[in-house]
């Protein structure tokens, strides 16, 4: 196996291991054990996985609610996530957080807020005190096509351009805010509005293709640790439905035809064997992740009024 | 019998009929799930330029409300939670609240701001807040928190039709799936707080979404314990019948106050504080307080049914006030309030 | 007396008036009779005169703090406006607005505001309406060149564009926002950044000329009833300190070489006869409008506690 | 003495010499009015790394303050009126007071948020409001009111030192210019509230510049008629010593609250709530209580005089406490507190 096999099977295997839990999620709802409101990145994991792999380890994420996949692919604990999600204290903050807020600073995921926009300057800030630091990390803003109609996108775009911030804006586009296309949201793109600020973009369009984002991302993330900010819009594509572990193609407001196109090259859809042959082993990583969870106990009283301050 | 939804969705409905000029907007009004019901359709019945969707920009929209509402438009707006409003602060405390006085009364900012409060099934920290002290400090804006359909019924019509100010109304997520009994009578209850139930032992004060949970633990306390718990429902935040609280207060003596929010500097501390101001002596000993955990929301289902006050202890605050610490009557078998909502699983 | 002559000496006489009113603004000042912050706009007449003379009568302006110079070019009334200016009953409003929240509805102002880019959004909202009523009026934001720096003028610009917003976007660029220079507040220019957007734009650097002004505006206000957003950049200088009556060069943040070099093309400075020909007649209506306010009571308990809601 | 000013200046420039990772950004901080004199030389001093302007963007800036903590920063910024706060309200209350529990405990952003109150010479209705309740009613956020440069010199340090949460600091402009005398004992006053004056007559529970004009208030009623004020400044709003209040109260049975906001939903509606929920009976009568007329500020000087408390009625009222309605002693002549401070034209 040469290099580029190896490197294509790694990331396959961490997309598949996305896919796979996020599936295992939706197994698991119809039971209760997960309650809470769950934003999947199914279909969108390759951008996740294709990022956090041209990443280094020490680099910072700041996410959105939508956060299992770059929980995953920044290498955060399963077992720690499900109980996570399971609302548990063996979950990364004890439960208090669950599936919106998922986070793992020991791999560098710095939290996920659902509030739409609103980590994006926290990436800002965190890039910041590195440039000042003289630290040779940089900070990643991900979030979705929506969130740059908020007006602290601009703000943050004029900031990072002014002092010559370290940070990488990740737009995962799967055109849509809840139900509604971008058309109807945006009367700009992504790219002209980032050179309005001198800042330096690309798109990609093959957001399905892991190894393209993770070369599109250390291409852009080289320019960022020379001390520049980098807007990186990477075209992709929600399966399910905005929230919950549906699908929502009967609700008339988009067809299966925007994600029938994408299946189509999807990898972890056209490459069975690949996925038949790493299965096995991820299945059981999950079923161990999942059995930590039960065992996990609920939090109690005792965690109700901790750690406010 | 009418859902708060369909309320919600009649009163929308009726405004716009009523009103060319009043027209609502909001991320994904135009939607199929239409604000959990509350606008279904309403873009197909009134077209894009009555209802529509806009792109996430609260602050902005917000201003735009402002904007329209000076030029003799009425707009509705929309938040699917209280907590995204927050990023509409500065229109709504800085403008709006400001406009008619500091203007010396030449401008005029009439629109009704929705805001969602989430709770339950792991809402979480930042879907879950419920800010009607923070809104209610602010003179200048009119903060109601309808707590049932016939509270929709009376007061949207009235606010659209007549109110010249901004108003925030605070609606409860878990009311909407709650059917209510509506009387069409055509009665136009003011803007302001009402006698839910009658007693004479004891005053329960409470907003939203606990003048319902008020009302199950008054039953269950009359059933078990003969105990007759007078319930106020505060309706209106900044403009609440204080005097009404008060003379109940003055006739049993004894306190209860539940609300959606935090205590500390909320709906319980002016209570208090009208209640001292009027008289000292109204109370015969320390009210309890019914409210969220001193703490960020928490998503951990066993702690969020701690967090919020459950039907148990609001029985047993009226127990408590009227019989004492320590009173032997049994209390509900249901522990959190949330199991009388047990099939809130979203939609969201 | 020829058509341009007439319409250049109608100009002049509304600039000169604005800067006969903040002269007098300065001169009353040290009396404590103004007590408040002012603001002023001598230096940057000729942009509200040349706006306010292209719109229509019935067009609405929103402005901000620095607003003596529209309320005069809109056509308020001077009595009312000193009135206000000194807490008295006979103001606008009473004595409750005071410098920073002229505002004529009568004539077409529609409210300042102290929070920078505020009224923005009341620009964009008013000019929306008139659009769904199909009423051929067009709204008009004005606002300083730091204004665009918050995130709520991308916001307005997308909502704008999207839904073709009658709103022609004013911005007085007279490059400081306090004692900020423009190019450590700003990563972009203001045409480029609206093109982002498909809004159309034009920069104005001759923003002493007042005929230059009204012509712009003309030209954009057409565009903007025909229904799209403008935006309007006009250069233009403060003479005096950001807020308050005297000069601020001795403090070492900006030089005088900036203001004389627009001085020296001032009509209002350079056309020394004409001044004289107006002065005393403008001085006159200044005179009776601060007689007015003198004689105008203060407002009394009775007014604390009205037109709150 | 120190002026309130040098103090904040003093401990800025303390907080950054003793802390590499601390800086302040804010806008205008750079400048040669320095935020009222509070940061003035330090960018000069300690370089645009550690002490820069930034553009007008409340919301980025304090999310950019979020993220620099989250990586070990200490953020210090400015707002210089708390009114633009209201920009930032997302930033501070949806994500700042809510990272730590959050995330159950692995996330910290200690922080220092400044925010000036501005106060006469017209500042109007979007110039002058004052946000302490709003704030504290959120859990997650420590909000603290110095009401004399000891305050500062006591907290600043402690805060930038020690405290690993975000802080809302509330500075009244009208204080910037006043000299205090300040110990230098080393003594570190928690962050809590304490006794200003001690008394046993009336207990005056005041917060900020309202501290101050207790105090003078105090000193005339002993004055004119033997009458000894306690004095209480609350100091933290968030975290009072509400036993100390209490206690204040056993003693004195009368009880005077002085807030710089509004009274509705404010301070004085959580002191109320504190003291029934100890004991409705340690009020002989019902308190009086000063703040600002609920309304929008009016900018003319004959309307701002009443708006605010002044001097006559922060006297008044103590009198009143103590001897009754219809007292019959002088109050002081100067009517209006903003005399006081009559050189108060700018700088703004
Ligand atoms: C400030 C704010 N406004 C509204 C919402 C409600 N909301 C949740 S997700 C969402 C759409 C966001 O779209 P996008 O940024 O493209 O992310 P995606 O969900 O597509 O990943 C909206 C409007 C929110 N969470 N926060
Ligand atoms: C939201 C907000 N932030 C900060 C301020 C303080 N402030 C007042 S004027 C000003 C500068 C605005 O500059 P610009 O928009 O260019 O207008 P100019 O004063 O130059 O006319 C600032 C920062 C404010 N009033 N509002
Ligand atoms: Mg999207
Ligand atoms: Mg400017």
């Amino acid at each position: 196996m040469n290099d580029r096999d190896e490197l294509y099977r790694r990331l396959f295997r961490t997309s598949l291991l996305i896919r796979l839990v996020e599936e295992r999620v939706i197994e698991l709802y119809p039971s209760d054990r997960i309650q809470s409101p769950v934003h999947l990145s199914i279909g969108q994991e390759a951008v996740a996985v294709g990022v956090c792999d041209a990443l280094r380890a020490d680099d910072l994420v700041f996410a959105t609610y939508r956060s299992h996949a770059f929980y995953v692919a920044k290498g955060g604990r399963l077992d720690a996530m499900f109980a996570e999600l399971y609302g548990r204290m063996g979950g990364v903050s004890k439960g208090k957080a669950g599936s919106m807020h998922l986070s793992a600073p020991e791999v560098g995921l710095m939290g996920s807020s659902a509030v739409v926009a609103s980590t994006i300057p926290h990436a800002v800030g965190a890039a910041h005190s590195f440039k000042r630091r003289s630290d040779s990390r940089i900070a990643i803003a991900v979030f979705g096509d929506g969130a740059t109609e908020e007006g602290v996108y601009h703000e943050c775009l004029n900031f990072a351009a002014l002092m010559k911030v370290p940070v990488l804006f990740i737009c995962e586009d799967n055109g849509l805010a809840v139900h509604s296309h971008r058309p109807v949201r945006q009367s700009y793109t992504l790219q002209k509005h980032a050179a309005t600020f001198g800042i330096a973009s690309r798109r990609l369009d093959e957001g399905w293709d892991m190894l393209a984002v993770r070369e599109a991302t250390m291409a852009a993330a080289a320019k960022v640790r020379a001390g520049e900010p980098f807007v990186l819009e990477i075209a992709t594509s929600r399966y399910k439905e905005h929230v919950g572990t549906g699908e929502d193609f009967h609700f008339g407001y988009r067809t299966s035809d925007d994600t029938d196109a994408w299946k189509r090259r999807d990898p972890l859809i056209i490459d069975q064997q690949l996925v038949e042959s790493l299965r096995p082993e991820l299945e059981c990583e999950i079923a161990e992740a999942v059995a930590f969870a039960e065992r996990s106990p609920s939090p109690g009283r005792a965690e109700l009024l901790t750690d406010i301050i | 019998m009418l859902s708060y939804a369909n309320a919600l969705l009649e009163t929308m409905d009726g405004g716009l009929a009523a009103h060319p000029n009043a027209f609502i907007m909001g991320q994904g009004v135009d939607d199929f799930k239409g604000i959990f019901g509350s606008v279904t359709d309403l873009a197909k019945k009134y077209g894009s330029q009555r209802v529509f969707d806009v792109p996430l920009m609260e602050e902005g929209m917000t201003g735009i409300a402002i904007g329209a509402a000076l030029v003799g438009d009425y707009p509705i707006t929309t938040h699917i939670r209280a907590d995204f409003s927050f990023l509409a602060m500065n229109q709504i405390l800085n403008l709006a609240s400001k406009y008619h006085y500091m203007f010396g009364g030449i401008m005029s900012c009439p629109m009704l701001i929705r805001l969602v409060v989430g709770r339950s099934w792991g809402q979480g920290a930042q879907h879950s807040q419920s800010p009607q002290a923070t809104f209610a400090h602010y003179p200048g804006l009119t903060v109601i928190m309808p707590a049932t359909s016939q509270a929709i019924v009376d007061m949207y019509p009235q606010i659209i039709n007549r109110h010249r100010g901004p108003v925030i109304s605070i609606e409860h997520r878990l009311l909407y799936n709650l059917d209510f009994s509506v009387s069409d009578s055509g009665k136009r209850v003011p803007l302001t707080s009402y006698v839910a139930r009658e007693g004479r032992d004891v005053t329960v004060v409470a907003t939203s979404v606990m003048v319902v949970e008020a009302l199950r633990a008054a039953q269950y306390v009359q059933e078990k314990a003969g105990i007759e718990a007078e319930i106020i429902d505060l309706n209106s935040i900044s403009h609440p019948d204080w005097d009404l609280v008060a003379e109940s207060v003055r006739k049993t003596g004894r306190l209860v106050i539940a609300d959606t929010s935090w205590l500390e500097y909320g709906v319980a501390a002016e209570v208090c504080r009208q209640l001292v101001l009027r008289d000292p002596g109204l109370l015969r000993s320390p009210p309890s307080m019914l409210g969220m955990a001193p703490a960020p929301c928490p998503t951990a289902k066993s702690l969020e049914d701690i967090y919020y006050p459950s039907q148990h202890e609001t029985v047993d605050a009226i127990l408590t006030q009227v019989r004492g610490v320590g009173h032997d009557i049994a209390l509900p078998t249901e522990k959190s309030m949330t199991e009388g909502y047990r099939r809130f699983r979203g939609p969201f």
